[in-house]
């Protein structure tokens, strides 16, 4: 293997978003954007995990995925709210975790804020477009 | 003929192309990301309702179930049927035109 | 009935080759014969024998290779999108064989049925 | 290799249509549909080589893929022109190949068959439809 | 912040979904199959025209001459760059949106 | 300016890669800086270097270990993305390296500007 290469990132701040737009099962996106949002924890940034479009489907609840013999990640999305309350409660940490889900796609499938595994704050797209605009890295899946 | 739609009709065009494209009476058969359509309340349940009324309609029940989707919301018209009953509709039916 | 199948995505990126294998377990529960599963565009990395999801994930490649030892499936390859993604001899899995896109035309003959799975 | 495996398939003519509804370049679906209708050739079989949604943009005239590096396919199509040119000619052959653009499509997104590098029947949804419904096998890319 | 979409407004809901959750003023750059967004006369051509007038609007050229789309055939309001002219906007215009 | 890149498609059935290459090549045209290239997701297949295409067309393996070389890039794989694909380091082309998922946040914090290329 090549020599492994480290940036310094010692006290840089920066707002990242993870832009989920992607159903859950159909195509790997959502699992792969999921198991990025987990990792980056470590680094104690900010972070937007945004649903639009068909990703409001991640955390609908109820998901019980035996019969297509797949993995039921939607659970997993508890530990992004426990990180989000982690760096709530945390006053050392300057860390700030956001979970928001656009109105206008959950309208448009049906669906409320009760349909979802974890606490969201639900956005209509012209909020949602300023915090997205207050962004330094969008990491789209 | 019997088609199969597995996209979200909410993302790609997949579904309104199955539908300008199948003749009346064909069955449709929604699996994957297709089953989305089969929901109630939807912005496209329109679309879909009035495609009940001219196409013999299917949903893939392991992928409903996946998605979390009960099969008390899934729309009127639309049977639910498992991996069997795809074979089945696929040898009753004939060739199979998959919109992918 | 004899059925042909035709997978054009990898496994685990797309659903399709999860549906495809549950098809034709399906079909050979009910007393059909799947003739040849022909593994096009990024299906062939269906055949990556280098593949290792996670313990908690389903193994695609190991399940396909299991399925065609217990039925004698034929699980073809298709050549030329095969060297294009990087598949060979050095990493197929058990169970599948290299060939030619002519083999996906004659399963198209020869099978009353073709289902294609893909994205 | 594992052992190699024929099916005879002598003394049986089938109808295969070749869908194609994706854009080239931006994915390779387009060339790789291209090189198994080439292929099938040679099993003389009847094909209809459709083209429906995006999938009409795969036969635009005056393409250049120097810039974006990628090979310009587009002037293969002239082989599934002469291929059918052949089977319209050898009266010793069954075999007809048709190649249809659905008019719906074309119009909307501004084209018309002078925009092709290939001759093409333009049809109408309805009747494309009939076309489809009388097929043996169906592949999509 | 600076938007690009890489996806045919015929076949995805990419182009509406940026277009709804973009704040007006911020570029637009059609890259890959989004470059179909650019051409006149088709059936989204009034959609964009009025994104026109609320985005300065880009189009990649490699992409537009590799699918076979002359210069002349780009709706007004839209600025032909090439992949030089893509790293200056995202200089300029710092954090990029994927549209994906 | 300092760019990290991310690269979420294989070679050829996405153009993703292709633009991704292009950007980076004109940005270092530019003066530019590009700290790293990240393949997450199916973007990990553009490092198997058994990868053949034919002669006519581009090979996008090699472009991309080629740029490597020539302006000492940092090409990342992801370890988890590539062991589920079969991307390991017996096929792992020269020029790249497999590495964690975290190698993506850092490039995030340490670049002034994050591309995303994918499907």
């Amino acid at each position: 293997m090549s020599e492994e290469i480290e940036f310094d990132t010692a006290g840089i701040t920066k707002k990242f978003m993870y832009v989920n737009r992607k159903a859950p099962y159909g195509t790997i996106y959502a699992l792969e954007v999921l198991e990025a949002v987990l990792i980056s924890a470590a680094f104690e940034q900010h972070a937007a995990i945004v649903f639009i479009d068909d990703g409001v489907y991640q955390i609908k609840k109820g998901q019980d995925t035996a019969a297509i013999n797949m993995k039921n990640f939607s659970k997993t999305y508890g530990i992004i709210e426990m990180e989000k309350e982690d760096a709530d409660e945390d006053e050392d940490m300057d860390m700030v975790w956001r979970i928001i889900v656009e109105k206008e796609s959950m309208e448009a499938r049906g669906l409320s804020a009760d349909d979802f595994v974890v606490d969201v704050e639900v956005l209509p797209s012209a909020e949602l477009a300023k915090v997205m605009a207050e962004q330094d890295v969008v990491i789209s899946g | 003929m019997i088609h199969t739609i597995n996209k979200s009709p909410f993302e790609r065009n997949s579904l309104d192309s199955c539908l300008r494209l199948s003749e009346k009476g064909s069955p449709i058969l929604l699996l994957e990301d297709g089953v989305y359509a089969a929901t109630k309340g939807t912005s496209v349940s329109g679309t879909v309702g009035t495609a009940t009324g001219e196409h013999p309609m299917f949903v893939m029940g392991p992928d409903l179930q996946a998605r979390g989707i009960a099969e008390d919301q899934v729309m009127d018209g639309i049977t639910v049927v498992d991996y069997g009953g795809f074979v089945d509709l696929v040898v009753e039916h004939g060739t199979v035109q998959s919109w992918l | 009935m004899k059925f042909g199948i035709l997978v054009n995505e990898g496994p685990f990126t797309h659903q399709a080759s999860d549906s495809a294998y549950q098809f034709v377990k399906a079909a050979i529960e009910k007393g059909h014969q799947v003739m040849r599963v022909f593994f096009y565009y990024d299906g062939v990395n269906n055949a990556n024998k280098l593949s290792a999801p996670q313990s908690d994930d389903r193994n695609l490649v190991k399940m396909w290779g299991d399925l065609a030892k217990e039925h004698n499936l034929d699980l073809v390859v298709c050549i030329a999108a095969a060297l294009r993604r990087g598949i060979v001899e050095d990493n197929l899995a058990e169970g599948f064989r290299i060939s030619g896109l002519g083999q996906l035309t004659e399963v198209g003959i020869a099978a009353d049925r073709l289902v294609v799975f893909g994205d």
